[in-house]
């Protein structure tokens, strides 16, 4: 494989894992490529993002993963975002982590991150101080990890009476009925074909 | 006869248009008898898995029904052939018609989304970074003031998409014992027993969908032979079903349960 | 500001917020730089990485929102780790609903009952639990009834910029069906008869 397009396909993978990042041994699986050349293939994308003042990206490597991560200088403009009480990238983790715990409750703060893929201790804080999420129990376990459910306060802010007005999600597979749907139409033929005999 | 097509019907109006299209029929000009006669045979020969749509395509029926007779008036008129004047009654097809062009229009928008979907050029993008590593420790922040329970919704959607969790698929087929015939005259029964009157959902009290679907069936074939009519009085209200000339019952024996 | 900077600044920023995306105005508040600084910077950012063959990431507009993205030729390599989110197709029923709610927006579900002939409840729910369509008003009267419109969602669902790439409405052919009716008419009064004998 061209380097240059072995370095577009890593950055665009490594791009889309986004804070889990990959390994090498992944990397190579994915692009069907030596561990050898991935290594290469890395320092080489971290080299051009380094000498390119153009870009705000770089590789870091945690242990044996590699993700891609914004340059350290870039940290005053990062923190920008986060600064403005009504950040629009706070308020959509809080309101995710909302969304979990309202359609998922009781559940850990582990479970939280496993669905998001995302650590999640801020906006549970934030939560809990608003009342609108509150400890409900201890999960089975070594652990006893802290259960967390919503609290009248999100009835209210949500305008809601109770839990079942939470609207349902979506049933899935769509599909799975047209499925049915067919399986039904041919037998259907069939009673149609003997009735109007 | 014409083997029935594997598609599912958006509905009543969408089955009159495949009809329309399959039997080469100007839209403008229906030939009303035949478009009721095929209508009805089809609505048998489909399962109709929900009790709403077996309503609405029930009231289609009956509206079908209507329009054909009042189509039929004018031939038997005597007088006709003296004058060769002509009445301008507005076409009792018109309301139908129109209602047809307009769905055809989104149906058919429909059809490029779809296409859309298909050929959605794929540009894939992350989650959002952990920016707890940025976070001022003061600082707390939440949604803002205006969120509503859907984009709550939302968020648990779109954190499920980033996660790609699939259910796996089933199937499931089930045997359909009750013959129409019977469940015909268990509907009469039914009627009977409540003066001759139901509403349409309260004769539909089974769990499983093979019942439910011969229970519909054998309403249908109970309104073609005239047996029940069937009312609504505004659109998406529930129908009542009203038990009209049972002794038409009689002529049960050429269906061949 | 020199432009480079500007450059990987904005880069570095949209790489943080992910699928979220940013608008000029963001952006331009966060940098404290003009509108028409960012609307240039965010172009030439763009011509940078369609002409670096070593780049897998482009910039894409939803609506008035920014995202950082993968190059859309380099979709079969991202497939091998992530599905397509899209991987999850609309049902014939939910593409009629979005497709009305689309074209005639704002939009009551009674109206796309009276326009489909079927009620429409279910598809307008998985629709709205999509993202692909919200609440945007209540119509007058008595009823208040929910007003429906699209959603950024539907717009990035359908790879859109906004609104006005979306095809026109169909017509109707009208001009083929007149024809046929010459063609028909004849034929058709005959069956018409005969059938009601």
């Amino acid at each position: 494989m061209n380097s240059k397009i072995l370095m577009a396909r890593m950055e665009a993978l490594l791009f889309v894992v986004g804070d889990e990042g990959l390994t090498v041994k992944q990397l190579a699986e994915l692009l069907d490529v030596d561990e050898v050349d991935i290594e290469a293939g890395l320092s080489e994308l971290k080299t051009l993002y380094e000498n390119n003042d153009a870009s705000g990206l770089t590789i870091k490597q945690l242990s044996d993963t590699y993700l891609l991560t914004t340059k350290p200088e870039l940290a005053n403009t990062i923190k920008k975002l986060v600064e403005n009480p009504n950040s629009q990238v706070l308020s959509t983790a809080s309101l995710e982590v909302l969304a979990i715990i309202a359609y998922k409750q009781p559940i850990t703060r582990t479970e939280i991150e496993d669905l998001r893929g995302v650590k999640s201790e801020r906006p549970i804080q934030t939560l809990a101080s608003r009342g609108l999420i509150r400890e409900v129990g201890r999960a089975e376990g070594t652990g006893r990890a802290i259960l967390y459910g919503t609290t009248k306060e999100f009835l209210n802010y949500f305008g809601l009476s109770d839990l079942s007005e939470l609207p349902p999600l979506p049933e899935g597979d769509e599909d799975v009925e047209n499925e049915q749907t067919d399986l039904f139409m041919t037998k259907f033929q069939e009673v149609f074909h003997n009735e109007n005999e | 006869m014409y083997e029935v097509k594997l598609d599912a019907f958006q509905g009543p109006l969408d089955l009159l248009l495949h009809l329309i299209q399959r039997l080469e029929i100007d839209i403008y000009d229906i030939p009303m008898a035949e478009l009721t006669a095929q209508y009805m045979e089809h609505v048998q020969a489909m399962k109709v898995l929900e009790l709403d749509e077996a309503s609405e395509y029930l009231v289609m029926a009956a509206t079908l029904l209507a329009i054909k007779s009042r189509m039929l008036l004018p031939i038997h008129e005597g007088e006709m052939e003296e004058t060769e004047f002509e009445v301008e009654e507005p076409d009792p097809r018109e309301e139908l018609v129109l209602k047809l062009i307009e769905y055809k229009k989104y149906k058919e928008a429909a059809i490029e989304l779809k296409k859309m979907e298909e050929n959605r050029p794929e540009n894939f993008t992350k989650p959002p970074s952990d920016l707890s590593p940025f976070m001022p420790d003061e600082q707390l922040a939440l949604f803002n003031a205006d969120v509503n329970i859907y984009d709550l919704l939302y968020a648990f959607q779109k954190m499920l998409r980033r996660k790609q969790l699939r259910k796996p698929l089933k199937t499931t087929v089930k045997k359909q014992d009750i013959p129409v015939k019977e469940q015909m005259l268990r509907v009469v029964d039914v009627l009977k027993k409540r003066g001759g009157k139901s509403s349409f959902s309260d004769l539909f009290p089974y769990e499983d969908r093979s019942t439910i679907i011969v229970t519909f069936l054998s309403l249908l074939e109970l309104m073609k032979r005239q047996v029940v009519f069937v009312e609504q009085e505004r659109n998406f209200e529930d129908l009542t079903v009203i038990l009209q000339k049972e002794e038409r019952l009689g002529e049960l024996e050429d269906l061949d349960g």
